[in-house]
């Protein structure tokens, strides 16, 4: 199968689902301009033009309830915000209002809507552009919430979305944006509520969401030449969350680290523990173990960002201590060099 | 799958659902008595419903409208059936106006499945899909960029309808708005903005929370929005300004903004007088409850001699009949299946 | 000790705290009408009159801001919403800047601001109208966030508020405001973080928020008569929690049920299974066990709430499952009739 | 406990580090040489900074104020030591201009335990209490309410202090910058809105945001604020205007708004150039250029005598020196210890 980048099949999705139901159309900051959301727009505004792609005044709230209303009589628009941290100003429209419609109105009508954002990190992002807000909108009946780790999932889930009958929040993560992968060419469908069991493994399980599954992926292959095991589960969808995928791995392994791109307090760390606390608690052979960003707003400086973020070090020693084993085993990953360029 | 709302199209006109006794017959006279039998017919509704809500049967917090109904009335006369409305948490006049079927708000409120929204919505959440009422909603202006974004829908479509929000002076203190406004204005979409300014929200007069000397629909204007403040009153001079602007929508000129002064005359929630509550005075509903949209219409059409006393009785009979047997169906309307409380979540 | 309702201890709180801190200032809709608030800041006008408590304009988002710049420059203003709900409005400035202040500007100044909101429950309150917002706002680092079941702690935690330099965000729960219970004369603070066990029991632990708290103590009673002794813990703060009270009790009973008035999942309820899976698993002797909202937004009908809601038979027979016993054992709790009269 | 921001009293005021070179030495002139000055020290401040960014040393989004800098400048010089000032994500010039240390804002873009936000905030979290640049965030319009705030509290404490709040025109689509207007009219607050008008919002021209034909300064009006428009390149007209606002304000007639047309050279955010892209033209920027309010004020200060081109070589000595020392330090700064990561949470 060929391979994609992220951003790529990002693009390539919103292209096919367009081509595919004339009522789709993009709006949002800069989704017509040279940059077209880095990249993911671009090539749909090429396609369809300024009259199913075009640029916003910035009002996230209104533009929100934009979506919504032109939903109402049929369309189906997709809202992008370049950070999902802006989405704050859009949460009354979108959970107060989206979120609810099809049951407070018992199925009158339906608004369909798609709010794609990208999760900052990393080069100083700061406490305002990298917030990942899953169990935000998780926590709401109503909504689905995808994740896309994989460049195959980010066209994927960009295809549900736009078949959804609910409204659906995206979160792509900048940092996985030039990651590249194998992604079929049809348009197929990643089904929202599905994880994916990336690698089997015996020994203990990771759940990770995200930009997480890669560093999930790169602790199981640390992991490897130590005789451990790891099973990695890509959540894939936060709401609603695939609980049987979880709870059967947790069940094989007998042991759950989760790694999160958000807090663990009141996060999605917090719910797939709860899972096993509820669903899994006889098989469980090990204390469960919660991992996301350090219990503070996100710094700048770099030194302070390379602690803030847990990587695949520090789930592979979490790894390590369910099945009772010192950390100290594991050599330090160098801390690899991007290419990335600021200002992001 | 998205459920368009298809209008029925051809429904009855306003006040036509029986045979009009007669006065003066041109078209224009019959079309006048029709908005007078529509206003009196809300606020009949309306009377009867805060009547039936002192029994606390219905479990829901209702903000009824009397007082007002020429707003709701006057602007939906303007309107077709392919036109959509949405509303706030003072909706049932903007909802039977538009044509919503009254046996759906009488079992909503009484919390029926046969309710318009199945007794999951309640008194703020009315919604008729069938004659183009969307929704209205229970958190302030919300409703007001979903408007703007039917309008945006009917653009792209070349299509003809117009979308309107009816929102109260309170709404305007809200940032939305303006975003809505500006929104409407950039893209000349079909929206027409009904602000019905009866001088509170809840208990706050206006003065308390905008600048004296300003005036809401000057600041439409600021955003290049067409906007007059009228009597919202007199139900003729509301469809007048409505007919205009929408007009105006309809051959692609963009939004428009119509403010409505008018008055409440019931507490902010619920069936009662309030004027004890030491927030205004029994004096000033006094005054408005002098221009009375109802009676003012009256006299009006009488003047014209469009309108008789025999014809305004026989419109309350039919009218009365109409409403007891709402109320009728709606208090033995089945309940809710328990069973059902998950339905239409995703 | 003299007995207080829940709203009188809240205003009273109020009044001492503004008696204490002249920089202490009250607004929101309706804080100087008639109603007061449901009687809570009537007395705190009555007071210290329009210059210490003011109507505003109705515009959430910029009220927060405004706080926010007001306590910068010393000030300790009180926002106060009549329901939740409208602080989805609010959420860009309450979690994008008063929440991350301090950290960002890495302690230049600080933004002490106590944010009031009330939960709506019952007679068809509806969808946006009810909603409890302690797992949304616990999840970001730099808020404090309190829920109150006990008229003392509504006092208590209200006057610890005023004092923290955290901004503070108080849920205090409608269904809560005609109960009735001891409160000291004397500013005695409830201090934030610190959870109650209300009723101490060997068999399980029953972990409660806000109205839950006395639905788990009506719970308790249930279940004496069976034999099953239950501890009940009050949360009283979501965050932080107090996590080492809330082990410690698990611990001790080896069983756990979280009662909630928000949903399971992301909620309060995740948060607190989680703590038990990673920190009291070799105790636990049942699956954990959440308790919530019904996953669907709240309906409006009689019916449909009654079966939305769980309450103290839910509860009780949740424990009795934890110990191996069937919910048949339990006798219906007969509906109370209330003696509210709408329209609330 | 609260840290009550207590600005130093009786610091230092513009340009006024070093001795002044030579020229007419009326107070006035002074005054004038001294704004010429501080414009000029914020340009090759911001040149240098912008220069250095490539090295990629400094890990912090940064959107330079390259050809807005009069905005900040005449703003500024308006102010007492006690008045405050908020900012937006365009920053630097506006900590400058209101006597921000320039050690901490060059530490902070290196992300050094010295920065003004110790590299917790980095480039749009500037702050330096001391002097009143209160905070600056990276939320558009976030801090236009937050600056009403404080305007709140001056008026409580009946204090003669001023608040102020910079923001672009993006801003201005923002609903929660009507909000705050409507409030700081309402409540008669001493706040000053300055909007940066720089004609576009990241690569979006003003019209593709806010209708043609209307203005944002008349927005300002229909809210009851007074409001004017004026060329923000010229530095004297932006402290004339101003310091009427700031007058208005601290006798007590409440808000006022300045829009400032002006222009920015270079990227929205980074130190490139970028009128290859696509959105802006590069005749567009040369005719900017040609207002470039350094050289206008030199023009100006020029044609009165009041500035020598000697003059200004001394000028351009001390801030060479200024900026030299900073950026030697800030390259040297300690880094933050990851152990005080968790520093400063609650
Ligand atoms: C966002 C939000 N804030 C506050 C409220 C509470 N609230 C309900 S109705 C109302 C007053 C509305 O006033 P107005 O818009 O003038 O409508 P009216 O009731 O006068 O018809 C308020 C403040 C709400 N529903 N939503
Ligand atoms: C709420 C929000 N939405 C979107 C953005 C992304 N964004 C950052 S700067 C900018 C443009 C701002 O334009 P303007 O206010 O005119 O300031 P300028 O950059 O021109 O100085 C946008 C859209 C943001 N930071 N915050
Ligand atoms: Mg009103
Ligand atoms: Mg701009």
């Amino acid at each position: 199968m060929r391979t994609l980048k992220y951003w790529q099949a990002i693009a390539e999705g919103l292209v096919q689902g367009m081509e595919r139901d004339p009522d789709v159309f993009v709006m949002g900051i800069g989704v017509d301009d040279h940059k077209g959301v880095f990249g993911t727009t671009g090539e749909a505004f090429a396609r369809f033009g300024p009259a199913r792609v075009f640029d916003v005044p910035i009002a996230e709230q209104a533009m929100t309830g934009l979506a919504i209303g032109a939903a109402a009589m049929g369309k189906r628009p997709v809202v992008v915000h370049p950070r999902t941290d802006f989405l704050f100003l859009a949460t009354d429209q979108m959970i107060n209002l989206a979120a609810k419609w099809r049951y407070m109105y018992q199925g009158a009508s339906e608004v369909p809507i798609v709010v794609r954002s990208i999760v900052g990190k990393g080069w100083g992002q700061g406490a305002t552009h990298s917030q990942s807000l899953q169990s935000l909108f998780g926590h709401f009946p109503g909504l689905q919430v995808v994740m896309p780790a994989l460049p195959r999932d980010a066209k994927g889930l960009m295809l549900a979305a736009l078949q959804s009958r609910a409204p659906v929040v995206i979160l792509e993560h900048r940092a996985l944006y030039e990651t590249e992968g194998p992604v079929p060419e049809a348009p197929e469908v990643t089904p929202i509520g599905t994880a994916a069991v990336l690698r089997p493994g015996r020994d203990v399980t990771v759940v990770a969401a995200s930009a997480m599954v890669l560093e999930a992926l790169a602790a199981a292959r640390q992991l490897e030449p130590l005789g451990v095991d790891v099973e990695v589960v890509d959540v894939r969808s936060a709401r609603p969350l695939d609980t049987e995928t979880i709870v059967a791995s947790v069940i094989r392994t007998g042991r759950l680290v989760v790694a999160d791109t958000s807090w663990p307090t009141y996060g999605l760390a917090a719910e797939v523990a709860a899972l096993a606390a509820e669903r899994a608690m006889g098989a469980l052979r090990a204390p469960v173990k919660r991992l996301g960003l350090a219990d503070c707003p996100a710094p700048v400086s770099l030194p302070l960002e390379r602690v803030f973020y847990p990587d695949s070090t520090t789930i592979a020693a979490e790894c390590l201590a369910t099945v009772g084993r010192a950390a100290a085993e594991l050599s330090a990953r160098p801390v690899e060099e991007s290419s990335f360029r600021g200002p992001y | 799958m998205t459920s368009k709302p298809a209008p029925r199209r051809g429904r009855k006109r306003l006040g036509s659902r029986r045979r009009q006794p007669a006065g003066s017959t041109s078209p224009k006279s019959e079309f006048l008595r029709r908005l007078y039998y529509e206003l009196l017919r809300v606020r009949r509704i309306e009377e009867k419903l805060a009547l039936l809500y002192q029994e606390q049967e219905m479990r829901t917090p209702a903000h009824f409208s009397i007082g007002q109904e020429a707003v709701a009335v006057g602007v939906c006369a303007a309107l077709t059936a392919q036109d959509v409305i949405y509303s706030g948490h003072r909706c049932h006049a903007h909802y039977l106006a538009k044509g919503g079927n009254l046996g759906g708000l009488v079992a909503e409120l009484y919390g029926r499945e046969t309710g318009c929204a199945r007794g999951r919505g309640g008194s703020v959440h009315l919604t008729d899909i069938s004659v183009g009422m969307v929704a209205s909603s229970a958190i302030l202006a919300q409703t007001v960029p979903v408007a703007v974004g039917s309008a945006l829908a009917f653009k792209m479509d070349a299509s003809p309808r117009v979308a309107v929000t009816f929102f109260g002076d309170g709404a305007v203190d809200e940032g939305v708005f303006y975003e809505s406004l500006n929104w409407a204005a950039l893209k000349r979409l079909p929206v027409l903005f009904v602000c019905e300014n009866n001088l509170y929200a809840t208990h706050a007069p206006i003065w308390v929370r905008q600048p004296k000397g300003t005036e809401i629909y000057r600041r439409a204007q600021a955003f290049g929005v067409p906007a007059e403040k009228i009597d919202g009153n007199d139900v003729f001079a509301v469809y007048q300004s409505a007919r205009r602007a929408v007009e105006r929508c309809r051959s692609g000129q963009g939004p428009a903004l119509v403010e409505c002064l008018t008055y409440r005359w019931l507490e902010h929630v619920g069936p009662l007088d309030d004027t004890d509550r030491g927030y205004r005075s029994r004096r000033e509903l006094d005054a408005w409850k002098r221009r009375d949209p109802v009676k003012v219409a009256a006299r009006q059409l009488g003047a014209l001699g469009v309108l008789t006393p025999p014809a305004i009785q026989e419109f309350e009979a039919q009218i009365a009949e109409e409403i007891a047997k709402a109320v009728a169906e709606g208090k033995q309307a089945p309940w809710p299946d328990p069973r059902d409380l998950l339905r239409h979540v995703y």
